[in-house]
């Protein structure tokens, strides 16, 4: 729960090594008058093959680092960069309003839509007002609200995931929140309107999947989506969680290895260092995805849309018929 | 050879059930056991991921088979008498965990269980370490293919789709075998318009199927809103422990929610409350009756009076033609 | 909230004075050994027509004492004494069992219906356990629970109404008792099942109307049904709590009042001294009542239903149009 | 006259309305107030029902047209700047209780409203005491035959029906010709498919009317029902006081629902609780900010960018066909 100025990524190093050299050898070159810009040249190009080498091989682990980077871009950025208009609209109309989970009308292009997802803060104050972008039952419980209240005016609903799990605290247990989120599951899966779903930092456990199952389910490159987390399976598995790194490995929790287990539809591309590098480039590929995914899915009608829906999730399992 | 096959062995009377029978809670007991001739013996079995439960470890200091010591009330009870009482404490009322195939025969009516989709198993789709052994023991000591066992049956002349589910297959985990099974239970209720009771026993999502795991929830879930659009009725019975996934899909999620007393049932684990939130956690959290009065739950029903109530609901929901004149 | 043995209507007391009189005689006539048999027969039969007289001629504010009777029969008997096989069912799904909203699933006759109603405590301990009968917004979210179950499995609904008034309390505002109140009548106008409504004790404003949008709205002969209670009534007009009698009057609020008004559908006959003196002739009263409404209402579809459902409110109200 | 008469007189610019328009919350009050010409005047009124706002008692101290002392932070406002201010103390923001007609030049389209079932007005169907004078009195301090305005207006080029209710009305108290005429507007945009927007401004029922003002809150709501049923879009604005029966009817059941800042917002008397269960209440208890807090509400909405948020809102759920090649 560090901020974004501390957190750092182990392997960067290297880059942030030749970084603060490019940094050294210019003020040098400053006080002393001297031409040094063929060094800094060569030095950057390094830089910059060095930075392609080690995004290119991400291990899993390093990934779930980026994707829990505090400076990746939230919904609420994201409400600004992809879409236009946003009123965010507040409430589950029983309980309270739960800002870990935000939601609200916005237009994608000219289409009207629902958006919603969990958000983190973006320092520890804010952190601490959105429950560090877990939600109560009460956070679901708006964002059932607002996906009824889409599928009353038939416009699209598209989803964010971004939740490091489930929240573990007693008042979160003492207001349901098992029963919450597969109610949530449950409503999603009988909605008569598209619903695409971006899983846009963590995908943790119940707590994403509460908000998860749509007919298009895309993922930014360096996102994870797992059944538990890399540090809780570790510390079943080998009693210790800071094998956490390995059991990121056998979990298969990569946009690609989802991908490849036909849990999700596209991998979404991030820019060189993460979309926290550069969250406008990334908005604008994720709205590319969004709006042709979209529009595939206007041309159906509610009962395809159902159909299509319950087969997509129907297939996810692996298993033997002896 | 199954456990099933001794149903033959128990001298059932044919229940009849009336439902404004005032006989009282004993009379499936009394019926069950009216006469002290031979009981199925139902092999002891080990606890599956012991690490769930911490408070069952001591339990092996008596010999198997001939005593057990209650875990709540540390009563020592003749193990035949703990059979005779469906494994439930004379003394405190705790109710002891149980298998698939003892719970069915617990509730069904006697002969009318009929397995289905008994040829699904789990496989590896992770290549996830010691999953394969995991597999492997569960099945030698649970003598099931799966942790859930589906089938149709009858309870109290009703017939039903029954799927139950056994924590000592892998702590009763949702892997993608059990919600495939699920699912097809399901699947079956609607198309054969038969109600649907489910029992569960779990402690969350199989993490050795990694996303595919998670993704039963959503399958489950799913089968349960087309159960919903038809009208099929759906019991959900929830039993020690009812955890995790599970608990977050389709177990909450039926018309009617009946659990055993003192279940633990809840999302989140109490030490990773604990952990994390560093909070104080009640006496009784996520415990059945935490449950209902935090209003999750329908009712509480005891094991002996779980068949009862199961008859009356499910006759009570029996679809008739009203003869309106 | 006195307990039953305490409560004492004032307008019986010539009639106690009577009954005294007469227990006095017997005693004297015992231990003297001597008959005074016609002497009691006599005093007997002035009771009995004193009493006829007396409730012959209740002022609305005698009817508010007597709905307010702590032995009047709640829900829980009724439930016993008119239906068969009741099984209550518990909770919202959200955020708790209220105590003082209680419903479940039982047979009338052969017909299985949900039955559910306000339900206030025997004694003072049970008072407390069901904040005297007035229902938290989580009591109303359980009658919706169970009217959508209803719905869903085709069976009627049978409300009883018996509510003092809306919970003046922090948590019921906190929880959004308003939306609650409103959602339940929402609820009950859009239900594709028959509603039969039975005032049986107090219909105390928005606290009764929650659960009183039916179909057919019957009430017992001596409950009333009001916008405010008669003591806020009378501080609002006189200043002073203790006008409630003269309030009782100008409200309209007893059930021939509302059968006069067009508010309620019928008026269901109470034995001689109240419900609370023969519990079970008063229920087989109501049993018959709701058998007869029952059989009109399932000839009809549901289509049919909402449209005579909405006319019937429709029309409740006087205006003039210039 | 009618103050909507004086419409006219208020030099509009027809408003050019855009989603992606930057211009800020302040566009809509240039628009309104660019140049400084004669503005409508709207008579002082009379607070009626003060009883229930106990803290405007002391406003009459200062010369009426003049000068007002905000409410709140007691700062002394001249008269037209308060005007000018869409009535809403420039210093602290305190929004000061406004008219129906008053209101209404707010919110719509200049010259769109058409006012719709203005004959219909209330009776004394009990023969309650001192209510037929009770009638009289309002009708003469707001102009008003009833305690909600209804008709058919645009807002930003949208065309919609609008009910706007008068607290000055007997206390924005909801009898049986409010009902009716919510109703009938209600009924009116579902034959239209007009989107509906109400600005609710109410103590409650109309106790005058008994059981039968009661009664408003089920028709009322049924009426919403309707509206649901065809997807017609509900935005419920709730303004300084909503409360009772309006508050836990139609107004809570809006699609969207608004609420100005500081507005008493909910169902029993702050009073009325202290006195039953002795419960000491937060500081802002019941107010739009506790409301969105504990979910009730969407959105708090400034009086001066309401007509903007609108605008945005019904354009948003404007109908049209998708073209979809
Ligand atoms: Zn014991
Ligand atoms: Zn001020």
């Amino acid at each position: 729960m560090a901020n974004g100025s501390n957190y750092n990524l182990d392997f960067e190093k290297p880059l942030k090594e030749l970084e603060k050299r490019i940094e050294e050898i210019r003020v040098f070159a400053e006080e002393k008058k001297i031409d040094m810009s063929e060094e800094i040249a060569r030095i950057e190009d390094k830089s910059r093959k060095l930075k392609k080498e080690i995004y290119e091989k991400l291990t899993p682990w390093q990934k779930v680092q980026i994707a829990r980077h505090p400076k990746r871009p939230t919904l609420l950025e994201y409400s600004e960069l992809i879409f236009n208009g946003f009123i965010e609209l507040h409430g589950d109309r029983l309980y309270r309003d739960d800002p870990a989970l935000v939601g609200g009308l916005a237009y994608l292009d000219d289409i009207p839509v629902t958006i919603l997802g969990q958000q983190k803060g973006k320092d520890t104050k804010e952190n601490i007002y959105r429950n560090f972008g877990m939600p109560h039952p009460e956070g679901y419980r708006k964002a059932i609200r607002l996906m009824k209240q889409a599928e009353k005016f038939g416009r699209p609903v598209i989803t964010f995931v971004d939740v490091a799990g489930a929240f573990p605290g007693k008042e979160a247990e003492e207001r349901g929140q098992g029963e919450a989120v597969a109610k949530a599951i449950m409503e999603m899966g009988a909605l008569t309107v598209p619903i695409i779903v971006v899983v846009t930092g963590e995908g943790g456990s119940g707590g994403a999947l509460a908000i998860g199952t749509g007919d298009r389910v895309l993922m930014l490159e360096h996102a994870y989506y797992s059944v538990i987390s890399p540090e809780g399976c570790a510390s079943i598995l080998w009693k210790n969680a800071t094998e956490a790194s390995k059991a990121a490995e056998v979990l298969r929790l990569t946009a690609n290895d989802l991908l490849e287990l036909e849990v999700i539809d596209e991998v979404i591309p991030e820019p060189l260092g993460g979309a926290h590098t550069d969250p406008v480039s990334t908005a604008a590929t994720i709205k590319e995805s969004l709006c042709h995914n979209l529009w595939e899915l206007l041309h159906r009608d509610s009962q395809e849309l159902l159909v299509m829906r319950y087969n997509k999730f129907r297939k996810m399992g692996r298993y033997i018929e002896e | 050879m199954r456990i099933s096959d001794n149903f033959k062995v128990l001298n059932y009377k044919e229940a009849v059930f009336d439902l404004d029978d005032e006989r009282g809670d004993d009379w499936l007991l009394k019926d069950l056991f009216r006469s002290k001739q031979k009981y199925v013996t139902i092999k002891q079995r080990e606890e599956v991921d012991s690490s769930a439960q911490p408070e069952q470890q001591g339990k092996k200091e008596l010999p198997d088979g001939l005593w057990k010591k209650c875990e709540q009330c540390n009563q020592i009870i003749y193990h035949k008498d703990l059979e005779k009482n469906l494994k439930v404490c004379p003394k405190c009322q705790y109710h002891f965990r149980i298998g698939a195939w003892e719970r069915i025969k617990i509730l069904v009516d006697p002969g009318s269980f009929k397995e289905l989709f008994a040829n699904i198993t789990s496989c590896d789709p992770l290549n996830f370490p010691e999953y394969q052994e995991k597999i492997s023991k569960s099945k030698k000591i649970t003598e099931l293919k799966e942790g859930v066992v589906t089938g149709t049956a009858k309870i109290g002349g009703v017939p039903l789709v029954l799927g139950v589910m056994d924590f000592n297959f892998i702590g009763g985990s949702m892997g993608s075998a059990l919600g495939e099974k699920l699912v097809r239970l399901f699947e079956y209720a609607l198309t054969h318009e038969l109600p649907v009771v489910t029992v569960s026993a779990a402690g969350g999502a199989r993490m050795q199927e990694g996303i595919l795991s998670l993704m039963q929830m959503a399958t489950t879930c799913q089968a349960v809103n087309r159960l919903a659009e038809k009208s099929i009725l759906f019991i959900s019975i929830l039993t020690d422990p009812t955890t995790g996934g599970v608990f977050a899909s389709f177990a909450s999620q039926g018309d009617i929610i009946i659990a055993e007393p003192g279940a633990l049932i809840g999302f989140a684990g109490a030490r990773v409350i604990q952990q994390t939130t560093r909070q104080t956690l009640p006496p009784g959290f996520q415990r059945s009756e935490f449950l209902l009065e935090h209003g999750i739950i329908d009712l509480i029903v005891n094991r002996k009076e779980l068949r009862n109530t199961l008859a009356r609901l499910l006759r009570f929901h029996q679809r008739r033609k009203l003869e309106i004149s």
